[in-house]
């Protein structure tokens, strides 16, 4: 059974149509990146999926599960959690707080604290731990934000955009957590635009275009889809990090 | 032969509120040149191109711009002398339309000319697309596309880029690329680019800067820039 | 009573109610919409538009000079206090609550030290015309005129003009508009004095119908509150609307039901829109706007 | 000799201080005479003086602190009935002594105040029936929504009734509210022979203005405006024109006593912008006091009380001879009907001599037999023995 | 002793200035001060000191919301008001025998929590924020005092107790407490004094507890992002809805011993200048804690009252003139900047790097 499903979900704005009936499943454990042009509708399906907008029609399943009129928190209590687009931390609490206020009810007070200094060596913020979060660079936000995210030990996990402004050596770095969080079991759902970070992560690769699923396969089918390279990625998209 | 410096600073110190990260900056601009900034997350880029427009002060050091010293200048004059600056982070005007976002664009220059506008709309159609819709409401590299926009309208002498291509699709990363080298090579347009996207800065730039911690610590020449390996050690500090 | 005359007093009422909300309103509207501050002084500025329009009508000064004098005392004075206080605050918008209730104790008991506890008026001009057995006093009409005069004046200010979309800019993103080229802090002052001049300008208008006391502006207050909430952030979209809903409301509650349910009828309509609209009538107004 | 204190609490600042500013200055008038002239009984006079800023809490902090603090022998407190109910729990706790020197909605009944303000009964049943005979039987009231007004206007009801005439309308308005369209095409639909106004306050004082400019036109009566707020002279002529006050007191008045205290007032606050019946009343106050504790030979309350109880407590005030009521501890006054002309000028067209605070004592309120405490109405009575 | 080092901890966190050994052991000797001081003072010095002290809770309340929830209420004078005023009807209509003013108070403030769950919920769950909530909040409490003042006629009456309009209403009997040997009458005196003062470390020491626990945790969260904070899995309605009543019920307490105190509440106490008191109060005392909250009301109402007494006519022109230059001059608040000052010793809360 999928884990998350989605159908025939739409979403308009107005007289755009930004979503256009999209069908799409997840099977547990996979990592499926989802890409496509700017304004393909991949933080609208995103929001859908979180609840943050309601779809103008269709359904969403979580684990077998209806969720299309779920409250946000009440879907997060089910085991998603996601990192959005422009980062949303706690700007004006310290960087361990931000964590704490995370985590708080996912661990056991004895243990809380060892977790938060576990998952700040992790996230390479130990030191700037009492600093506070809007004080951090961009790059630092997005792993905090991340940190957040992966900390409520979601069964999905939602990623939008987790690599923007980072380092290749950082986005490196990124994919290999996906891969080890996927390890353990973790089904990851990953809006990138770096194709690097596709081809380390993906097991599947959904194109998105004008709300519509495009596409559908294997990093190599994806990349090796002409159509897919005329819309979206352009000739030389690949040389660089293959 | 080279060109005549345009921009450039000599013991640049700037910071958040009596926290020091740039640590004395010695950089040079020359006229009509395309100079990126490369370095790890956090090392100080995005304070450099903020505190070169003005939007954090300079504590101590020199900005030098068209030989005249602009360290004390407040932004926007800064800006009507010709520097324009593309944000981390977008930085849209979310309650006004994609039009008005690019007439904010022109106002240093007293408005957007017509031949202006329209070229910049052929670089990015999606903005004509959406010339009415609200910013704030537009998908993320949208909006991206909107402040590289809304900053060419005004046609400045020195843009500062802050990570361009961030949440671009990759084709239109491409295009970005052509379009500041095309603008370079037309109009002389110097260029100051801050980015992690590799493919970007070697398209694009014909010197480059290593930051870490506040500091210059190499200085790399357009051949050294081919050297696909170098440039990622560098950035991996 | 026939028909005619029914209508006509309806809508004196509606046009009278619909004034005095447009511009007791305005001034606060543009503040607060634009800059995002509150400003409890209002009704300081109201009372400085009064005081120097009943000044310079007692001085001399023909009664339309001495309105719009007061107006541009008010504005002269709003950029002072956004030049000395306000601009020091814009980073922390509720502060403004605090200074700008310290600035009107100041503005009212230091106007009662220097000018004494009332001052005498000018009168009401024009005189009264008759409408099926009621007289109605002409001066109201020409408030009502005023009123959708500042209307329209301030739709094209802040849409059609640069300034307007300068200070649009400048109030969502400040550092932004500032890189883009924009004197922020030019466009911040003038701002607030364009409300600071539009509460004198209330206050001169209503000057000559009203008792003239340091505390007069608190009679202005709930009704410009009201409205602007009503009408929502944007306040070029939302004010016009917002008086006409409310001007409706005040004026049925009041006729049917006397100034009491005019009151409390106003404060439950804000409690019905704001839970009905949450974003007031200009978030309605643009919901759809793509 | 060790000074007699007397606590002065009145609003110097805030919404009521243009009525009350001279209540004050009054007080201050009268304690300079009698400290010229000996003090009471070889005592001086010490005013103890806090600015209550039109606050209710202020009264309740102040009240407090002139009892325990300066330990005053009486206070004098008060303009809004509001803040006068809001200390008189605090003078009866700490048993204090509290004059209030206010026209108002009358009704208190209360060994630890004295009252030298006009109350309804002086006021309507000499102004309701004088009008009525003049314009015509037809009655309009506006009136504050508050106690005040409404327990005025209840009285204004009653008195109409009474001879014969008819409420043809009554509105209330809340206080602070200053927009009077409405209510101006109300009046001109019930088409009155005179309207009642009982508005409080200044911004309620627009009302004149605005009915002048739809050219209402009809004949006003009203026992609060012109006496307490002087609208005559702060709104442009002829605005208040044909306007009828009962009142106790005016600058205007025009006797040798008035005339003389008038321009005392004028001596010492040349910039007073007018000397009002509350003026008059607070000073006619503290030489009502004078001569109490010189014939009690005492500052005690209940020494004083014994003084009043022998029902001879009288002197000759600016408007005339007031004397104390023994039951209600209430004034009995001079009540001038005072006409506004076109020009705002003012003529007396009728004076009442001696008109007696009655209703309290015919309704059961006794205070040298017991002390309730309490405030009364027509429609709220004392409960009968 | 371990039990009352982890009692103390609980007391600590990053939501609260002031911790360590050394802040407790400033706070015992202010608590004995506190304790010590009617005994060298005169009846009306403590008298007025409670009367500072019956504020305290609103404020305190106000903090909780506003600082720590980050949503401005500007209404917490409506339930000061509706449990003061439920407060007097209960006890004209029942008196004070038995203890009877005790339940009148805990009535009273459950009547503010209702109200305020009743508001509360119109507000949260109909996601009204911002500068919104404050206007409607505001909006409620001038409609009840709109209509309050109007109740002046007989026929506005609850049992025994006239409303009384305008004037207010008054002859409620103070707070009692049952007593061996007779009840024991809470006038404003020493009695009254060390009641409130219990209560007031109690309501302090129990909200520091609460800010600091995962509840006070997910306010802040809220206040500084609420979209996030949904993220994290919280319902964040439910939160503030939490922290709503809670402070209203605080409003409530000022109200009833306000009420008690001078055994009168008027209308006005839901006007216009008495909501915006609360705020300036904390504002001025630096909202988003709960010490310089309480600091700063009792500096505030202290220095406003003796500029009051002694400044004569230019008392309200000096008043603003102290507001506007402690916005300008002090941006955390006065006790923030104080305790910046002071409190160094006392390893004050870390804030970062700003
Ligand atoms: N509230 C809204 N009103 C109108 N249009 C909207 C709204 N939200 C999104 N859109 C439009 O919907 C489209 C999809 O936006 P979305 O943010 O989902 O794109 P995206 O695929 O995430 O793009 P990107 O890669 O640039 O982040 C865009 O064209 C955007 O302008
Ligand atoms: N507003 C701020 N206040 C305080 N410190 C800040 C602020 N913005 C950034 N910093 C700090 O300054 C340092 C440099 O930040 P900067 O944003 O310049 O880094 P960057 O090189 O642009 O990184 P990135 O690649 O992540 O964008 C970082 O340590 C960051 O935490
Ligand atoms: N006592 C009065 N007029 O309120
Ligand atoms: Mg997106
Ligand atoms: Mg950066």
């Amino acid at each position: 059974m999928a884990i998350l499903e989605t159908r025939a979900l739409n979403k308009r704005f107005g007289g755009l149509h930004v979503t256009n009936n999209v069908d799409l499943a997840l099977e547990p454990g996979e990592v499926h990146c989802l890409i496509g042009p700017n304004g393909a509708g991949k933080s609208t399906l995103f929001r859908l999926v979180l609840g943050e907008h309601l779809p103008s029609s269709g359904q969403i399943l979580f684990d077998g599960e209806d969720i299309t009129a779920f409250k946000p928190f009440q879907r997060i209590r089910r085991g998603m959690s996601v990192k959005f687009q422009v980062p949303g931390i706690f700007k004006a609490l310290s960087v361990r707080q931000n964590l704490e206020i995370a985590m708080q009810h996912h661990y056991e007070p004895a243990h809380l604290v060892a977790e938060i200094g576990r998952l700040l060596d992790f996230l390479k913020l130990a030191p700037d731990a009492d600093r506070l979060a809007g004080n951090l660079s961009h790059g630092q936000k997005q792993w905090l934000e991340i940190g957040m995210a992966v900390s409520l030990k979601p069964k999905l996990l939602l990623l939008d955009e987790p690599t923007a402004g980072m380092s290749p050596e950082e986005t490196h770095a990124t994919g290999e957590m996906v891969q080890r969080l996927n390890a353990d079991g973790m089904t990851v759902l990953a809006v990138e635009h770096d194709m690097a970070f596709v081809r380390q992560v993906a097991q599947k690769v959904t194109v998105l275009h004008l709300g519509q699923v495009f596409a559908q396969g294997t990093v190599d089918e994806i990349v090796a889809d002409e159509r897919v390279a005329a819309i979206y990625l352009g000739q030389v998209a690949e040389t660089a990090h293959a | 032969m080279r060109k005549e410096v345009l921009l450039s600073t000599l013991g640049l110190r700037a910071g958040y509120g009596g926290k020091p990260v740039l640590q004395g900056l010695d950089i040079e601009v020359r006229e009509s040149e395309i100079v990126a900034v490369i370095g790890r997350n956090g090392v100080g880029k995005s304070t450099l191109m903020k505190s070169l427009i003005g939007l954090i002060p300079a504590t101590q050091g020199s900005i030098v711009y068209q030989g005249k010293a602009v360290e004390r200048l407040a932004a926007h004059r800064r800006a009507r002398l010709g520097l324009g600056y593309v944000p981390q982070g977008r930085d849209v005007f979310p309650r006004l339309t994609v039009g008005e976002n690019i007439a904010v664009g022109g106002m240093r220059a007293g408005g957007v000319s017509e031949a202006d506008r329209e070229r910049v709309l052929s670089y990015f159609p999606i903005l004509r697309e959406r010339w009415n819709q609200r910013a704030g409401t537009m998908s993320g590299g949208q909006q991206q596309q909107l402040a590289i926009g809304r900053v060419l309208v005004a046609n400045p002498s020195l843009i500062l880029l802050d990570e361009p291509s961030e949440g671009i699709q990759p084709n239109i990363v491409q295009d970005i690329a052509r379009i500041m080298v095309e603008l370079n090579r037309a109009t002389g347009t110097t260029i100051v680019l801050v980015e992690q996207n590799i493919d970007m800065i070697r398209a694009m730039a014909q010197r480059c800067y290593v930051l870490d911690k506040g500091r210059i610590v190499a200085e790399l020449e357009r051949d050294a820039l081919a050297d696909g390996e170098a440039m990622r050690r560098h950035l991996a500090v | 009573m026939d028909v005619g005359t029914l209508a006509f007093s309806a809508l004196y009422q509606f046009g009278d109610a619909f004034a005095f909300l447009v511009l007791s309103a305005c001034g606060l509207a543009v503040i607060f919409g634009m800059m995002g501050v509150i400003n409890l002084a209002h009704g300081e500025f109201i009372m400085c538009g009064a005081y120097v329009t009943v000044s310079a009508a007692h001085a001399g000064l023909p009664l339309p000079l001495a309105i719009l004098l007061g107006a541009l005392v008010a504005a002269l004075v709003g950029a002072l206090v956004e030049i000395v206080v306000i601009r020091h605050l814009y980073e922390r918008p509720l502060d403004t609550i605090v200074a700008t209730w310290g600035l009107s104790l100041i503005a009212t008991q230091g106007t009662l030290i220097l000018l004494g506890s009332t001052m005498a008026g000018v009168g009401t001009p024009f005189g009264s015309f008759q409408v099926g057995g009621y007289s109605y006093s002409l001066y109201r009409v020409v408030l009502f005129v005023a009123a959708l005069v500042v209307l329209a004046a301030l739709y094209a200010l802040f849409n059609w003009t640069r300034f307007g979309v300068m200070a649009r800019a400048t109030i969502q993103v400040p550092h932004m508009a500032a890189a883009l080229g924009v004197d922020t802090r030019r466009v911040y002052t003038l701002t607030f004095a364009l409300g600071a001049g539009l509460a004198g300008l209330a206050g001169g208008l209503y000057a000559p119908t009203m008792t003239l006391v340091p505390t007069m502006g608190t009679t202005f207050i709930m009704e410009a509150f009201v409205t602007v909430v009503v009408g929502g952030a944007d306040v070029f979209l939302g004010t016009a609307p917002a008086a006409a809903v409310l001007a409706v409301v005040k004026a049925t509650m009041t006729s049917l039901y006397g100034q009491l349910f005019g009151q409390i009828g106003l404060l439950l309509a804000v409690i019905i829109v704001i839970r009905v609209l949450p974003r007031g009538l200009s978030g309605f107004l643009l919901r759809e706007r793509a | 000799a060790d000074p007699i204190k007397l606590g002065v609490l009145e609003d110097q600042s805030g919404d009521f201080a243009a009525a009350t500013i001279g209540k004050v200055h009054a007080i201050q008038l009268a304690a300079e005479e009698i400290n010229k002239a000996g003090g009471i009984d070889g005592r001086p006079l010490e005013l103890v003086i806090y600015d209550t800023q039109s606050d209710n809490t202020r009264y309740q902090e102040f009240m407090r602190r002139v009892l325990q603090r300066d330990k005053v022998d009486a206070v004098f407190a008060g303009f809004s009935s509001a803040s006068r109910e809001a200390y008189r729990p605090i003078v009866d706790q700490l048993d204090g002594f509290a004059f209030y020197n206010n026209q108002y909605e009358g009704g208190v009944c209360d060994a630890h105040m004295i009252v030298t303000g006009a109350v309804p009964e002086q006021q309507f049943s000499t102004l309701i029936p004088w009008m009525m005979e003049k314009y015509g039987k037809k009655v309009y009231t506006l009136a504050a929504d508050y106690n005040f007004g409404q327990i005025s206007a209840e009285w204004v009801r009653n008195i109409v009734k009474e001879h014969g005439g008819e409420m043809v309308g009554e509105d209330f308005i809340p206080l602070g509210v200053s927009q009077f369209s409405q209510n101006i095409q109300n009046i001109q639909k019930a088409k009155p022979d005179f309207v009642v106004t009982l508005l409080v306050g200044t911004a309620q004082a627009s009302y004149y203005e605005q009915a002048a400019a739809a050219n209402v036109g009809l004949p006003m009566a009203s026992s609060v405006n012109v006496g307490q707020g002087y609208e005559h002279k702060r709104f442009k002529p002829p605005s208040l024109k044909d306007m009828y006050v009962t009142t106790n007191y005016i600058e205007e008045v025009d006797s040798p006593q008035s005339k003389a205290f008038y321009d005392k007032f004028k001596a010492k606050f040349p910039n007073e912008p007018y000397v009002n019946q509350e003026a008059e009343n607070s000073y006619l106050a503290v030489y009502l006091y004078k001569q109490m504790v010189e014939r009690a030979k005492s500052t005690k309350r209940e020494d004083i009380r014994k003084v009043i109880a022998q029902g001879d407590v009288c002197m000759d005030a600016p408007e005339g001879k007031v004397c104390i009521d023994p039951k209600s501890q209430h004034m009995s006054h001079t009540i001038y009907l005072a006409h506004v002309n076109a020009d705002h000028s003012i003529d007396f067209p009728k004076v009442w001599q001696d008109i007696k605070p009655y209703w309290l004592g015919e309704a059961g309120c006794d205070l040298t037999k017991s002390n309730p405490n309490a405030q009364y109405t027509p429609s709220n009575p004392p409960p009968k023995p | 002793m371990n039990a009352t080092f982890r009692f103390f901890s609980r007391l600590e966190g990053p939501q609260t200035l002031g911790r360590g050994p050394l802040f407790w052991l400033g706070f015992l000797v202010v608590l004995a001060g506190a304790c010590a001081y009617p005994l060298f003072s005169d009846g009306y010095t403590v008298g007025n000191t409670v009367y500072f002290f019956t504020w305290v809770f609103m404020a305190l309340g106000l903090s909780l919301i506003w600082g720590y929830g980050g949503a401005l209420s500007f209404g917490q004078t409506a339930f000061f008001g509706i449990a003061g005023y439920s407060y007097g009807v209960l006890t004209i209509n029942f008196g004070a025998a038995y203890g009877f003013t005790l339940v009148a108070l805990v009535l009273a403030v459950l009547f503010a929590a209702l109200f305020a769950v009743l508001l509360g919920y119109f507000l949260y769950f109909g996601r009204i924020s911002g500068v919104f909530l404050g206007i409607v909040t505001l909006s409620v409490t001038l409609v009840l005092e709109r209509f309050m003042a109007q109740t002046a006629g007989p026929e506005w009456h609850i049992g025994k107790a006239r409303l009384n309009g305008f004037n207010g209403m008054s002859a409620m009997p103070p707070l009692t407490l049952p007593w061996p040997g007779g009840d024991l009458v809470l006038f404003p005196d020493v009695e009254l004094y060390y009641v409130v003062l219990a209560l007031m470390v109690v309501v302090y020491l129990g909200l520091r507890i609460l800010v600091n626990s995962p509840f006070g945790n997910v306010l802040v969260a809220i206040r500084e992002n609420p979209e996030r904070a949904e993220m994290l899995g919280y319902d964040i309605r439910k939160y503030q809805l939490g922290a709503f009543v809670i402070g209203a019920m605080l409003a409530g307490l000022s109200g009833v011993l306000y009420t008690s105190w001078g055994q009168y509440i008027t209308p006005s106490s839901m006007g216009m200048t008495a909501a915006a008191l609360p705020i300036v109060w904390v504002a001025v005392g630096g909202r988003s804690d709960l010490t310089t909250t309480l600091v700063g009301t009792l500096v505030v109402l202290s220095v406003f009252q003796a500029l009051t007494i002694h400044g004569s006519q230019y008392a309200l022109v000096v008043m603003g003139v102290l507001l506007v230059l402690t916005v300008l001059l002090a941006p955390q608040g006065l006790a923030f900047a104080f305790a910046r000052l002071i409190a160094r010793p006392f390893r004050s809360r870390k804030t970062g790097d700003v």
